[in-house]
Parts: structure tokens; sequence; C-alpha cells
């Protein structure tokens, strides 16, 4: 097993001490925190309801841009969640040592970005009231959905990967949240006493308890890759140039995969310090994770290329005009933006003293994160604006509505996230310790 | 220094059981409900009989909303065999039933003042009404969403002039007309379209 | 303002008597909701010609224009529902313009004011009561005798007769006038053939037209009639069509469906024409003898000439002249009001002659209809002198609103103002009305009885088709009523209780006139068929006068030393600006520009360069008469010497919808009179960029086609040979626009083939019909009638400026415009026009991504769309190749049909809520209607027993509707021809509606 | 709701160093104690070689839930699509292609459940509730809990203690 330094610095008290000092009575600036992700869910609650009440026409709809940010943002949030079901279980099966320590942060980042993401269908259509006609329930007129949808694919995809990447967070959970309650002290104890389930960590438990980690891991696994794939079908499955493309499944895990990477350097890089784990959360973790970030930029490079080269060569003038359009249209500073941030910025990642600057890697998560959205924003608001009929051809510019909306999204994760990494372990205990090695009486076997 | 473990709902302990039993359950119910549930299509119940005289009393113990006259379908339709089409003008003509214009009853009342205190009361409301040009508001009974259109002439002309029954319930025997079937159910009609394979093409009704 | 504006609440009563007894008729006003009428409310006494689910149509004729085209009124639940074309009427047979179908909306006008107003002391208006109306005028008019005046909108018929005896028992004025009288060419065939009339020109029959500058397919005579002859003669069969040429400095959507547009120095159209006669006579002589006497006259016009003055090359003017006089029979108009120049009567003279010289009257131009249009302008400067002298006391205003339509300049208002009691029975607070110290709210015609003779052998009837929608009063009753309270001769002329008493007795005179057997049955049948119609239109045969010896042209001169000529442009929408309080007009765009809501000024692009302005900026244009503000539109369309703004816009009364909306061209213009009609065309215009900004509310996104074949177009030459699309691309060299190859097409067809089967499930194993449709682009002029159509059909929300800047208008058809050519100088410029609504494919894009299946093919081969199903994903909208569908954002049902307006409401159709798709349904309505009536009656369907709204009105008859599977339907016939296609062919989504390529004479355009 | 189940009688024993566990393991199985509970913080691969522990059998609930997932998904689809028939974009009514991502989405949601399900169920067979616990074992410290009879509880933890455990606590 590959170690690094500082495994063999800690022993497994510190690791406990450690972790669940991070539980410990929060300061001032976490309520700063709380109050300000409260408010952005505040706006983005009361944009909503206005919308709600008056109708989509608010936002910056522009037939025959029938969709825009709202399904941009959807789509951005489905794609945060993937980092975190890939380095918590593809690099599991994978038996990568370094994301024992990240994994517990991007899984939970993972749950909370999808229950965003998952908001966003009911906040897009026009009559938000029946969204639930969209699921196969028994009812008086005796109909179902259509399963030839995308949309429909999109509805079980998202619900099937809550549910899972849930269960896959919780279930890994519970060593730690026993570890928790035998630590603590009061009303606390019982309460984390109920949620460790009565895990005591027999013998009996780990063989089980390993195992099905293993399967659902195994089982996670595809779904990640499926569950982007699916969204990108939302889009490769309409007629309209721009959309209607092979390599979008690929194109869309890597993008997502990438936008997700983006945020986990976004979100760890100042956890790190809040809760002073810089001696477990080392260089180490975030040279890897620039590294995983520049291969999937790599990838998202190549689709770009892609993208315009199958334009061009299949001849087809929709197409054409399209990412034309795209780069010299009235949009060409979206498309530019999105090209500039995510191809090029991680292109900067080859040197390592970049990897290694944390400030260096944080300002370019966020570049990652703006430029994914306006990939998004650019796919699908840029293509639906030119298509076939000239005659149709509009322009949308977003209104503060959209924006509302946005903003709250961000206040929806960011409130569950605030509240997570203060009362759950934010490193994995039990994994942390799984890889140092217990103390022996006679010397190393 | 040692101490115990509080006790607490054990997933890995004996509690188990019963959880495992009432999730399966609830899974094994929900799975059939899906596949077998059917809404109860209509039933006809027997409404009330009451006698050709009455007392305003007896007004109250009827189901169905009060309109501002009593007016008695099971004398008219049923004990003095009217036709439907005789008030309902226009139902086996066009896709409305039509309700009868004030001039329609007054046809008969002008002569006809009622044989009870009660029912004279009622006919007099009506010749009020006539005199003061109000027309009487009734209250609506059966309703149908306005996305929906039903064509009432269709229905009758395949089903038969004594169809009414089939929706509307057997009024021939109610003294105040009550809904017997929820017909702003979709459920109801497609129900009877199954039981008769027809047309189930969406904009037969919708458009 | 807001004091004045009476209190117009809709009675109560009337509503439910009117809605009558289902919820059907309120149904109207909810969307896909399940809320419910809660009452049921009886008639009184059942109404025997009204089946509450069925509708029932009336006869009645169409007052929006003069041309008085014949109605079919259709009524539900006794209230008018839609207008539709009165098939047995001469004029339209069976079709209808937009701007007629918008007389609905005149008569649920939500600012019909609900009774008399009278002035008050302190100048605001106060509703009395209709006795004490009558008495306040009969008392004006017992103290002026003699000095009494009537102006009246020039409507000939019987209540023009009694207006004529009424005013002169007062020993009274009448002046009859109309804005667009077309004066000038009434008065040409005085002075050129002796006849005070207008022609009527029989565009079928012509085999060349020429048009200098008369809008005949917009607001010029008759446009419905002559939109039908010509897609007659231009549209398409076997043979080559009429080549028509339009002469004019501005390209007008007459001059869009035009084959060469010949771009003239403003006010120089009149030399053109006599340059062509003089070519034609001294070349070939078909010219009746007579004609010869002109030489002399004609002489001085030679092509060398004229070419400087006109800006034509010589060659060009020839060739004109040559091709004119080839053709027979040929025709050439002139006089519409866009080229009303100081010369107009002179151009109108001109061609005249140039019609007899190729000897085209009698033939294609034919005098003896008596058809007058008022006493022109003249009369109007008479009358108002009256006015200036104080030889007037009372003034009667009816069906005229002068103020609003005369020039500012002229000092009217302040004129009209000194006549001591005016009067005037506007049903809607007009301009006029505003300045009058009585209104006496006349009924709508579509509530009232009355008659209209249009012309000679034309005799129109209306009939009130439901009860009236505001207690107005026929101004006919109010004529008698004071009549008989004036006594005297004026008892005398009231010769009726009433009105329609009075027009029965009429008709019962033409009854024996006519020598019918039982005049109460010739009055019913005139009331059924709508009126009185003689087959034949009348033709006198006519001689040169030798005052025709006088025309002479040396091209118009203008005001003010501007750097343009300013064009007041008459719109096929506004027309003389009586449409500008309906919303359908408003938010329809318009034919040339897809401007909706707003007015614009039309700059060429060049002309845009000089004065340094974009689309939106707002110019300031000056002219020695007034000043006005107008947004820039930039248009090739137009000289560069000329700025057009569209009249009809910038009322100051006249409604919520047209108060204050734009800026008035008139204000632009001298009041001068051009001995004997007023020019519209007779001052030059600076114009001034203000450096201000307003985005025109246009519905056109790209107005290039980028070769992507959605309007395709073949010359004739090629069409006459039967070639089809693919043939004559191939025969030019150049490809087609890209479809799949042979093999592809094959591998296509063969999967599909393999996947029928599966198909076959439920519904769709049975034999049911399949519906498709054919748009003759040969015949479409882009007019826009069907889109009215749909609008009053089923029920589409008007949404308004703010919303058209979104692009979120709710056209289900909608014209696309595109041009061809005219990006460099000397290139022809081409207009092609689609009419774009849901192709109803096969293979739907917007079907399998509906999660729910509100967007499904029904068995019959529709794209149906179940409103109520529907939760507003949009994706069909996305996926629509044709971008047909159309979202409601907002709640427009509710905001677009105030009071009484939602009467309109067409209750077959579902009124949709906020946030469900919507798009044509190919009026599924009307397919599940006629089915019913079969299986009603056990019959089949029968092909062309019903058509689809926009089908039926359209006046070229572009549009077929039927059943593709009957190899006998019309549809198929039309399908069949070579010139077909269906637009993105190449996305093999396979439309159920073909498109037939357009057809044009390409050769030698100028 | 939690009735205290009564302790076990037993010897409960705690150690720092791992080997020292796997001895005493390793001696109280040779001594036929094979009822052994050992607690650990974090999974060992040396104890469980030592308590020579079959691969758990959970996976075989993962399988089925797979399988229930894919027919399930599949019969779903398919029998609803037919019970209304309704033909969008031409494409047959009732189709596998684009029902193969319900099969797999069901396969993965049902697989997930059951597995965790499986947990469950499989340690109802040795429930813990009675047996001595220490809370050191969640952080440091290796756990082995003897069930034994007073009688012979001497001997055991003789063989504890000789093994090198730092506490040993009998439980009777």
């Amino acid at each position: 097993m590959a170690t690094t330094a500082h495994e063999s610095t800690q022993t497994h008290a510190d690791v406990t001490r450690d972790v669940i000092g991070t539980l410990s009575a929060p300061g001032k600036g976490y309520y700063i925190l709380l109050a300000s992700v409260s408010t952005a869910l505040l706006i983005g609650i009361i944009t909503f309801i206005i919308l709600l009440k008056d109708g989509l026409g608010h936002a910056g709809y522009n037939p025959p841009v029938m969709w825009s940010v709202f399904i941009t943002t959807f789509v951005f949030w489905v794609g945060i969640g993937h980092a975190g079901t890939l380095i918590s279980a593809i690099l599991y099966l994978f038996r990568s040592p370094w994301r024992t320590v990240v994994y517990r942060a991007t899984e939970a980042m993972t749950v909370f970005a999808v229950m965003t993401a998952a908001l966003f269908p009911i906040v897009h259509i026009g009559r938000q009231w029946i969204f639930y006609w969209l699921l196969p329930y028994p009812n008086a007129r005796f109909l179902w959905p259509n399963f030839k949808s995308p949309l429909v694919w999109d509805v079980f995809a998202i619900s099937t990967y809550f549910t899972v990447s849930t269960t896959f967070l919780v279930f890994g959970l519970i060593p730690d949240v026993a570890a928790v309650r035998d630590h603590v002290t009061g009303w606390r104890k019982k309460v984390y006493g109920m949620l460790a389930l009565g895990w005591k960590g027999t013998d009996e438990q780990w063989r089980h308890y390993s195992r099905a980690y293993l399967y659902l891991a195994a089982l996670a696994t595809p779904l990640v890759l499926s569950v982007h794939s699916v969204v990108s079908w939302d889009f490769a499955m309409g007629i309209i140039p721009g959309w209607h493309g092979t390599i979008f499944a690929p194109y869309f895990v890597a993008g997502a995969i990438y936008s997700g990477v983006g945020m986990v350097l976004t979100l760890l890089i100042p956890l790190r310090k809040a809760l002073k784990l810089e001696h477990m959360i080392t260089d180490y973790h975030f040279d890897n994770l620039g590294k995983l970030t520049l291969f999937v930029g790599c990838v998202l490079f190549y689709a770009y290329g892609m993208e315009y080269f199958v334009a061009w060569y299949s001849g087809n003038t929709f197409e054409q005009t399209t990412f034309w359009r795209r780069a010299f249209g009235p949009m060409w500073w979206a498309g530019w933006a999105m090209i500039i941030n995510n191809a090029f910025v991680s292109q900067l990642l080859w040197s390592k003293r970049i990897r290694t600057n944390l400030t260096a890697l944080f300002v370019i998560s966020i570049f990652i994160n703006i430029g994914m959205w306006f990939e998004r924003y650019v796919i699908i608001v840029s293509s639906l604006g030119n298509d076939f009929d000239p005659w149709a051809w509009g322009v949308m510019t977003p209104t503060m509505y959209d924006w509302g909306i946005l903003l709250g999204s961000f206040g929806w994760f960011g409130l569950w996230f605030t509240l997570f990494f203060k009362h759950f372990p934010i490193v994995a205990i039990q994994e942390v310790k799984e890889m140092i090695p217990m103390p022996r009486r006679k010397g190393a076997h | 220094m040692f101490t115990a473990v509080p006790k607490s709902t054990s997933l890995f302990g004996d509690q188990m059981r019963k959880l495992v039993l009432l999730g399966g359950g609830a899974l094994v119910a929900i799975i059939a409900a899906v596949v077998l549930w059917r809404p109860s299509s209509a039933q006809t119940q027997d409404p009330v009989t009451v006698a050709r005289t009455l007392t305003a009393a007896d007004t109250a113990a009827f189901r169905g909303p009060t309109q501002p006259i009593l007016f008695r379908h099971d004398l008219h339709a049923g004990q003095f065999k009217m036709q439907c089409q005789y008030c309902h003008y226009s139902a086996n003509v066009s896709s409305e039933p039509g309700i009868p214009s004030m001039q329609t009853c007054m046809g008969c009342h002008l002569v006809i003042a009622g044989t009870d205190s009660t029912n004279q009361a009622e006919i007099t409301k009506l010749r009020n009404a006539w005199r003061d040009r109000k027309p009487i508001e009734w209250n609506r009974i059966h309703f149908l969403a306005r996305h929906v259109h039903f064509p009432h002439d269709r229905h009758i002309k395949a089903l038969g002039a004594t169809a009414c029954a089939t929706c509307h319930g057997d009024v021939t025997r109610m003294p105040q007309v009550f809904k017997v079937n929820n017909v702003t159910n979709m459920g109801f009609c497609i129900t009877c379209h199954l039981e008769r394979g027809v047309n189930r093409d969406c904009t037969a009704c919708h458009y | 303002m807001s004091d004045q504006t009476p209190d117009n609440k809709l009675d109560r009563r009337r509503f439910l008597t009117v809605v009558g007894a289902t919820g059907a008729g309120a149904a109207a006003l909810s969307g896909c909701t399940t809320d419910r009428v809660q009452k049921l409310i009886p008639y009184m006494v059942g109404n025997e010609d009204q089946i509450p689910g069925i509708a029932t149509y009336y006869a009645s004729s169409c007052t929006e224009c003069a041309a008085a085209c014949g109605l079919h009124v259709r009524t539900r639940e006794g209230r008018a529902v839609k207008l539709e074309g009165n098939p047995v009427h001469p004029v339209n047979r069976g079709t209808i313009c937009s701007r007629g179908q918008a007389g609905l909306q005149g008569l649920y006008n939500p600012d019909r004011i609900a009774g008399p107003m009278a002035r008050q002391a302190d100048g605001t208006f106060k509703q009395i009561e209709w006795t004490e109306a009558i008495t306040l005028l009969v008392t004006k008019l017992k103290a002026a005798p003699g000095r009494v005046a009537v102006l009246s909108g020039q409507a000939p018929g019987t209540f023009d007769t009694l207006l004529e005896g009424w005013t002169r028992a007062q020993q009274g004025t009448l002046t009859r006038w109309e804005p667009f009288g077309h004066e000038p060419l009434r008065l040409a065939s005085q002075r050129v053939f002796g006849r005070d009339e207008l022609p009527l020109h029989d565009f079928a029959a012509a085999k060349h037209i020429v048009s200098f500058g008369a809008d005949f397919l917009e607001t010029w005579h008759t446009p419905v009639e002559q939109q039908r002859g010509f897609a007659q003669s231009h549209g398409f069969t076997q043979g080559p069509t009429a080549k028509t040429v339009y002469v004019s400095p501005r390209m007008d959507l007459t001059g869009m469906n035009a084959d060469a547009w010949v771009r003239v120095t403003p006010g120089t159209e009149a030399i053109l024409a006599l340059t062509m006669a003089n070519i034609i006579l001294s070349e070939r002589n078909r010219a009746p003898a007579d004609a010869n006497g002109l030489r002399g006259m004609l002489g001085g016009y030679t092509a060398e000439k004229a070419a400087q003055q006109v800006g034509v090359t010589v060659d060009k003017i020839r060739q004109l002249a040559r091709e004119f006089a080839s053709a027979q029979p040929s025709l050439a108009v002139a006089g519409g009001v866009g080229t009303q120049h100081r010369e107009a009567l002179e151009l109108c003279a001109a061609v005249h002659l140039l019609n007899y010289v190729a000897g085209n009257v009698g033939t294609t131009v034919k005098f003896g209809a008596g058809v007058t249009r008022g006493d022109g302008y003249a009369a109007i400067e008479r009358l108002f002198g009256r006015f200036d002298k104080g030889e007037v006391a009372v003034l009667l205003v009816h069906d005229a609103n002068p103020l609003y339509a005369l020039p500012k300049s002229g000092q009217f208002a302040e004129r009209f103002a000194k006549v001591g009691f005016k009067v005037s029975t506007a049903a809607v607070m007009d301009e006029t009305a505003m300045a009058s110290d009585l209104v006496l709210p006349s009924l709508h015609p579509l509530e009232r009885w009355d008659d209209i003779r249009p012309r000679a052998g034309v005799l129109g009837l209306m009939q009130p088709v439901m009860e009236p929608v505001f207690a107005g009063r026929h101004t006919g009753d109010v004529l008698l009523q004071t009549g008989k309270q004036l006594g005297g001769t004026a008892a005398s002329v009231a010769t009726a209780t009433d009105y329609k008493t009075y027009l029965q007795n009429a008709w019962a005179l033409e009854a024996k006139r006519r020598r019918a057997a039982d005049a109460v049955q010739f009055w019913r049948d005139a009331l059924q068929r709508g009126g009185l119609f003689d087959v034949a239109s009348p033709s006198a045969p006519v001689r040169l006068s030798a005052t025709a010896q006088l025309t002479k042209a040396v091209g118009a001169t203008f005001d003010g030393d501007g750097a343009y000529t300013l064009i007041a442009a008459p719109t096929l929408t506004m027309s003389d600006g009586r449409g500008a309080n309906r919303p359908w007009l408003l938010e329809l765009s318009d034919p040339v520009t897809k401007i909706t809501w707003w007015h614009w000024a039309e700059v060429h692009p060049e002309t845009a360069k000089e004065l340094d302005v974009r689309e939106g900026e707002i110019l300031e244009l000056t002219t020695p008469h007034g000043t006005i503000k107008a947004p820039v539109y930039i248009y090739p369309g137009i000289h560069p010497g000329a700025i057009a703004v569209p009249l009809g816009w910038g009322h100051t009364a006249y409604g919520r919808y047209a108060q204050d909306r734009g800026a008035n061209v008139l204000d632009l213009l001298g009041a001068q009179d051009g001995n004997g009609f007023l020019p519209y065309q007779s001052t030059k215009v600076s114009a001034r960029p203000t450096g201000e900004y307003r985005q025109v509310g246009k519905t056109e996104g790209n107005n290039r086609q980028l070769g992507r074949g959605i309007a395709e177009m073949m010359p004739v030459e090629a069409a006459v040979k039967g070639l089809s699309l693919r043939q004559f691309y191939e025969q030019e060299g150049h490809a087609e626009h890209e479809v799949n190859t042979e093999r592809e097409q094959g591998a296509i067809e063969g999967f599909r083939e393999s996947q029928l089967e599966q198909r076959k499930r439920g519904g769709y194993a049975e034999e049911h019909p399949q519906w498709g449709m054919t748009v003759d682009l040969s015949r479409c002029t882009g007019c826009s009638a069907c889109v009215t159509a749909c609008y009053a059909e089923n029920n589409l929300p008007t949404v308004g400026e703010e919303e058209i800047y979104r692009g979120r208008e709710m056209t289900w058809i909608r014209i696309e415009r595109f041009w061809e050519g005219g990006e460099r100088e000397g290139e022809p410029l081409e207009a092609r026009f689609v009419p774009m609504m849901c192709q109803h494919c096969d293979n739907a894009p917007c079907e399998p991504v509906c999660p729910v299946y509100a967007a499904y093919h029904t068995v019959d081969g529709l794209n149906g769309q179940v409103y109520n199903r529907c939760v507003g994903t949009r994706y069909c909208g996305n996926n629509c190749p044709y971008k047909v569908r159309y979202f409601n954002w907002y709640a427009y049902n509710k905001k677009a049909f105030p009071e009484p307006l939602n009467l309109q409401l067409n209750p077959d159709v579902t009124v949709r809520g906020r946030g469900v798709m919507e798009k044509c349904t190919m009026c599924v309505h009307r397919i599940r209607g006629a089915q019913h009536t079969a299986k009603l009656e056990d019959r089949a369907l029968v092909d062309g027993e019903f058509t689809t709204a926009c089908a039926q009105a359209c006046p070229s008859g572009a549009i077929t509707f039927g059943n593709v599977k009957d190899p006998a339907s019309k549809v198929v016939a039309a399908a069949r021809s070579p010139r077909g296609y269906h637009v993105f062919e190449e996305l093999n989504v396979r439309p159920a509606v073909t498109y037939l390529a357009k057809v044009r004479h390409t050769e030698g355009q100028s | 709701m939690f009735a205290a189940a009564k302790p076990i009688p037993g010897v409960l024993a705690s150690f720092i160093h791992i080997d020292g566990a796997v001895d005493a393991i390793r001696g109280l199985r040779a001594r036929g104690h094979h009822d052994l509970t050992v607690y650990s913080a974090s999974p060992n691969h040396e104890l469980e070689e030592a308590l020579e522990h079959r691969i758990s059998p959970v996976r075989l609930f993962t399988l089925f839930g797979g399988i229930t997932g894919v027919i399930s998904g599949l019969a779903m689809t398919y029998w609803m699509s037919l019970d209304w028939p309704l033909l969008v974009g031409g494409k047959p009514i009732a189709t596998v292609p684009p029902y193969v991502v319900f099969m797999f989405e069901l396969m993965v949601l049902f697989g997930a459940l059951c597995t965790v399900a499986g947990v469950a169920i499989l340690s109802l067979r040795k429930p813990t509730t009675g047996i001595l616990y220490d809370e050191h074992f969640s952080d440091d410290r290796i756990g082995i809990f003897v069930p034994c009879p007073p009688d012979r509880a001497n001997d055991v933890e003789a063989l504890l203690k000789q093994a090198g455990s730092v506490e040993v606590r009998r439980a009777a």
C-alpha cells in the first residue's frame, strides 16, 4: 500500500481526536457563513414564489430559446455531484490512497449538489404544481409517462443517483458516527447514539460492512457515468444543431467531473484552513486533485475541438452556422468564456508549483466553476438561439429572476454543506485509520 | 474505566426483524397497488323515493344541493313520464343539453298550479319569476372542465334516448337531482370507453 | 382625460342573456383549469334560431372599408364569434381580409360608450338618457333652420337616402367623405372619359399588370376582390403567369408581389405612364382610332427625356411599354394613396390613356358601376369654409373622423370648434367625438339593420346578429325620431316609425321594381343570401373626351426643402386609421416591415449610412407643416431619396388601444387642396437623428434564408415546362440546398417501412383519414388574412409590444418574409412569403420528447397538443425545427380579453391558461365537429365540406386542406404538383404540409 | 423500547498492539473458543485472517436486487406503453432501446437498497446486545470478548494477559 509521510507520524488516537475536534462549538465566522447562505436561499425562495404566481415570463426566455438559465444551473449542479462519487467510489475500487482523506467531503458535496439539481426541473416547468405527472403513478386518467422522453429518463436517473449516493454517504458515516458517539457526552451522545444504529465495530459487523461497501462502490461507479450521460441525452436526443452530437455523453461526463473537482477544490481549500486539518489534507492531496483536474481538462479540450471539427467536417449548413455563431455570433463572449476558462486555464496545472500552490489552485477552481456554468449556458442558449428556421432566430438575455434563482441554488447547497461539516466528521475516521498500521510488540512483520 | 454503550435502536441488532418485515410488506403492497389499481367504475346507488305530496320539511331530507325552486324530476320525468328532451331540448341535436327557457316551464304552469300547498308554493315562485322577467339561477350539479368537449348528441345517438341515466343516474326517482357519478373524473369517461371499446384518442375530447 | 372617458360597464343582465344557457359562453374566460360556472341561467324566452352548442350563421356586409364585402357571421349562444366571407357575394366570394375580420373587435371593443354623452359646462362629458339626448338635438335643430350641416362617411344605400332627405328637410348640406376616396382616379375618369366614377379592374383577365403605385393588395379600391383576381392571373396553374410590374418609389406589399419593381423618382410616375403610352402609340397601333388624336399631345414624352426625370434606363422604359402592349389584355392601374402627390390626377389620367391606347378599356378596365367614394376633399374644404363663415350652427358627423384623418396644418380642429353645436354618432370616443357637444353612439353594423350599395349590381344587407353589446342606438332611428319631433318636411321624410320598417319599405319598392311576386319572400331570400347580387358587373362603352388632351406631366412639386421626399404610406393593417383600436390588427405584424404595435420610419440602407442611424434610433422628421418622431426601420425597398412613414397611427383619442400609439404622419402634411384631393405625397422632409432609441417590435429574426430552401422559387419558364424543384436546380447547375441523396433516402424509407408494423397498436391499427395541407406560394401574397383568421378561430391572445420584443407572439400561423438579392446595387430585390404553421410531421420531433404525452400523434395524422396534460417543460418547443410552438409565459388569456372582448372567444376551442404549450391544431375542433355531424347523419365525410380557418379566409385561395388518403381530394391533387416540396426535407420529419414553389418572371428585372 | 438484554457471562480484554490481539485470538481458538467477538476501530485483515472469516454472503442480496431491478424496469416500461398506446415521433409504440435506461437505473437502485438490507438482515445472526463494549474500541484499541462460564474465566484471563492485553474485565 502506497503510504506517505504524514500517516506514520499519526496514531489512531490522533486521528480520532483531530477529526472529532472539528465538531467542537462553532465560532463567529461559522455563523456569518450560515447567515449569508441562508440569505441567498431566501432570495431564491422569494424569486420562485413570484415565478409561481405570475408565470415564467419574468425570466429572460426569448423564443426560440425556451430553456435557459434554469436548465443551465440544473446541469451545472448535477455535474458538480459527479466528482464526489468519482472520488469516493471509482477511486475506492482503484484503491487510490489519496482519496481517503478527502472523499467524505466530496461525497457530502455530491449529495447536496444533487439535492440542489433535483429542485430545478420543478422550478423550470410551466405548471410547477403538477410536476409529479412525470412520475409513473396510478391515476384517475389511466395515463403513464412517456418512457421515450429523455426527461423521464432524467427523473429516474436523478432520483436513483440521489438515493444511491445518499445511501453511500450514510452507510460510510455509520462507524464514524459511532466513534463520535463514544467521544462526546450528554445529549449529543444520545443523538449520535441513535444515528450510529448500534454500531460497535465487531468483527462480524466489519465483515458484512466492508463487503457491502465494496458492492455499493461497484454499483455507484457505472451510475455516476450513466447519470450525466442521461443528462447529456436531454440535449443529444434533440435535433437542434449543437445538441445533436454523438460525443455528448462522454463529453458531458468529462465536463461534470471537471466541474466537480473544481468545486471540491473551491470547498476544500478554505475548509482545510477553517477546520485546521492541514496535517491531514496536505499538498499531496491537492497535487493529486490538480492532476485529476488537468486530465479531465484535457479531455474537455479535446471534446471542444471535436465539436467544431465535426461541425465543419459534417458539411451540414445548420451545424456550421450554429458553431460559427457560437464563436462569432451575438453570444461570442459566452462562447469564449467557456473555452478559455475550461480548456486553457486547466493547462496551467501542468506545473507542479501551481498544483501545490493553494492560492493559485483556488483561483483556478473559481475559473473552472464559472467556465463550466458558461459551458452549459452556451450549449443550451446559443444552440437554441439560431437553429433551423432563420426567421425565428432570437437572442435571450437573463433577467434578475434568472440570477435570483441561481443565487438561491447556491444558498440551498451552501446551507446543507455548512450544517454538515459542523455536525459530522468531514474526514473518514475509520478509513484513515485503516491506512495507519497499528502498533506492534515485536518489530514490524 | 470501562463504560457501557447507551442502548439505541440497533440496525445491526435484534430490533431488525420487525423493520425488515415492515419494509418488505410495504414494498410488496406498493408494487401490487401500481399493477392492480383501477378506480372503481361508476355505481348508481338507489336514490330515495318520496311521496308525490310532501311538506316543506321533507325537502331538507333530499340529497344534492337545494335549488331556488324545488323542481321535482321524480314527478315530471318519473310519474308524468315526460321525455328528458322535452325540457333539455338540444340534448339529442347538439353537444350542449340546453336547459329549458322560462317560457317552456310556463307553457304548462300557466294552467297547472299544483295539487298541494308545497307544490303550489314552488310554482308560485316560478310564476313570480316569469312576471318579474327574472330568470331563475339554477345551481349547477354536473360539471365538465372547460378543456373537455362532451357532445351529448353523439352519446345519445350511440346509447339511445334513455342513455341519460348512464351518467346522470335515474333522475325519475330523484325529487331533487344530485350527482351520482363523478363525471368530472376522466376515469369515469375512460372506463366506459374501454368497456365499449370506442375511441380513446386524446383529441376526441380535448381540443 | 379620464374624467371624460365614459364609464362603459357591460350591463350584467344583458351579458347573461347574451351568454345564454350554458357554461360554454363563459368558457371563454378560463384556461386549462377545472374552475366552474356555478349557476345556470336560462333564457326567459327560447330563441328558436339559437341552439346552444350549435353555431348559427347570419349573412351581413362588411363596413371596414368601402369595398363592402359580404359576411357570414358565426354566432354561438347568441353572440358573434367570427366573421367569415359570404361565398355567394360577388366582391369577396367567401374570403375576407384581416381588417374585415377585425370588425368583430369593433363590435366588442371595450371602449365603446354605453349611451349618449353630453358635454357639460365644465367641458367634461356626462352620460344622459336617450330621450333627453334626442330632445336636446331637436331643440338645437329647431333653433338652426338652414344652418345645419351633415358630414357622413361614404356608405351609399338606404340610410344615405334617409340622411339626404333629412338634411334637405333642414335646408342643410350633406357632405359625404372618405379619407381614402381615390378622388384623383375619379377626376381623371371624368377628364379622360367624361365619367364621374371609379372604374373597376379585372385583374383575373389581365395577362400583364403594371401598377403605378396603386397598392391593389392593401388599401386601394377593393383589395380582396383584386387579390382574388391577381391570384388567378399571377398565380401559377399551367400556362405562363401575368407578369406584374410595380412602379413606385416604395415597394409595398403589392410591390413585393410584383415580378419587377421599378424604383422611380418620387412624383414622376405620370411621365413614365405617358411615355409608355407614347411608345405604344407610335410603335404598334392596336389602339382605337380616336386615340390617334393623342399623338400630338403624347409626342413630347420620349423615352430619352423620361429616362432622366424618372430615373430609369431608356431600354427599361421601352421594354415596359412593349411588354405592356404585347400582352393582351394588359392592365395598368394608378391612384394609390401612397403615390397621391400633386400630379396624382395627371398620373391617373395618363394611366387611363395608357390603358386606352393598349386597348384595355372595356376589357380589363370597366366603367359603369357607378363607384364614387364620396364628394372628395374639395367638399371638405367647402364645408369647413362654411364653418369659418359661421354658416353652420348644428353639425352632425356620422361614420367619419375628420379631426384625425385631416392634416393638423389645416387648422381643422379650430375651424371645427367654430360650429355652435356638434353632434357625433361615434360608438367609441374618437377625436371628433371628443370635440363634439353631443355623442349619440350608433350601433355596430353587426347589431343593426342596414344595407349598402358599393356598386351597381351589388346591394348588401346587414342585420342584427345579436343583442346590442352596448346601449347604442341606430342613427337611422335617431333621424326618424328627430324627424317626427321636428315636424314639417322632416316629418314627411320620416316615413316609418323605426329604421327597420323604413329599410323594409325601401326593399319592398326594390321588390316591386324587380317584379318580385312576394315582397316578404323577396326580403327573406335577400336576407339569407346577404343581399341582391346581379351576376354580370355592368360595363359601359367609353370614348375619349376632348378634355383628355389636357393631360400633361412634368413631375410633382413638393413643399419645403428637406433632403428627402416624405411618403405617407397606407398600410394593410391600419388603413386610414380606423383599425387602430383593434388589438388583432395592432399585433398583426405589418406585411412589409413585420413591425407590430408602433409606427416607424422606413429608411433606405444608403440613407441610413448617410444619416448614420441604426434600426430603432428615433428620427425627428420635420416638414414646413410640422414635426414628428419615429423609430428607424432600415428598408431596402424604398427610394434612397425618400422616407416613408405609415398612415393610421398616432390617435389622440379612440380608446385605450389606439390612443397615443405612435405619431400621426398627417401632422407633417400640408392641407392645401391638390385640386380635388388631399396630396399625401406632397412635402420634402428633413431627418435629424435624435440619438434616442426605441426598439421596433418586429417579429422577424433573420430575414435571409441562408440557402436553407424554406421559400423556394422557380422561374416561370421552368414551371411551364413542369420541372420539379430538383430537376430545375440540376438544370441550373448549382445544387439545390442540401437534402439527402437518393441512397440515403432509400435507407431512411427502408427503415421506416420496417418500423411501420410496430406502430399499429390500439387506435393506430384502424383505418383513419390522414389530414394534410398544401400552400401555393405562387398565390400567397403575404396579406396575413390567415393570421387574423387564426387569431379569431383559435382564441389566440394578443401579448402586447413588450412581449413581442422577447419574441413571444402567439401566432399559430405566421407569415415569414424572406429577402432575396437586393444586396448589391442593380441586383433586384425579391421578397418571398412563407406562411409557417405546425407542419404536423409524421415523424414529429416534438412528440417523443414530451414526458407526459401532451404532444403526441393522433390516429388521423395530426400532431395533437393536449393543453390540460401539458406540464410546460417546453422541450417540444425547442425540438421543433419550424419553431411553431408557442408557450404561455404569462396568463395571457387573462390580459388579452377585457370584457366584453371575451365574448368574441370561440367556445369550441379551449382557452389556454398559463404555463402550457400551444400551436396550430389544423383546426381539430372543425375536424371533430364535421366528424360528429357526419356520424349523426350516418355518412362519410365529404372532401371540402369543411376547411381550416386560414384556408377559408385566404383571398388568393393559396391554402388547400383535406384528407390525403382520399385520392379524389383537392389537397392530393394540389400536392401532386411538381412544384411541391417540404421545408427542411432533409430532416426526415415527413411534414403533412406541402409547399408549392413560388413562380416568378425573373428575366429583365430592373 | 429497548429492553436491556441480560449480560452474557464472559471476559472482555483490550489490546493496544495488533499482533498481541492476533496471538490472543489464535490461542483462544486453539482452546476451542470459537464464539469470539472482536472489536476494532477499522477493518483489519490480520484479525480477519486470525478469525478465519468466510466472505460475507451480502453479495447475494446485491445480485438479487440487481436482477429484480432489470426485470421490473423492462416490465414497467413495456406494460405501461401498451396500457394506453400513444404514437410519438413515428416510433414503435413499445420498444426496448429507450427502456434500457430504466432497466439500468432500477438495477442500480434495487441493487444498492438490497445490499443495505442485506447487511441489516445478516447482522441479525449475531446480535451484539448484552456483550460488553468499551468506547476505546472506536478509538485506538482492539477488544476481544470471550463468552465463557465463570469457572473457565480464569485461564481465559490468563491467556489474554499473557498475549499482552492492557485491560481485562469479566462479565457475570
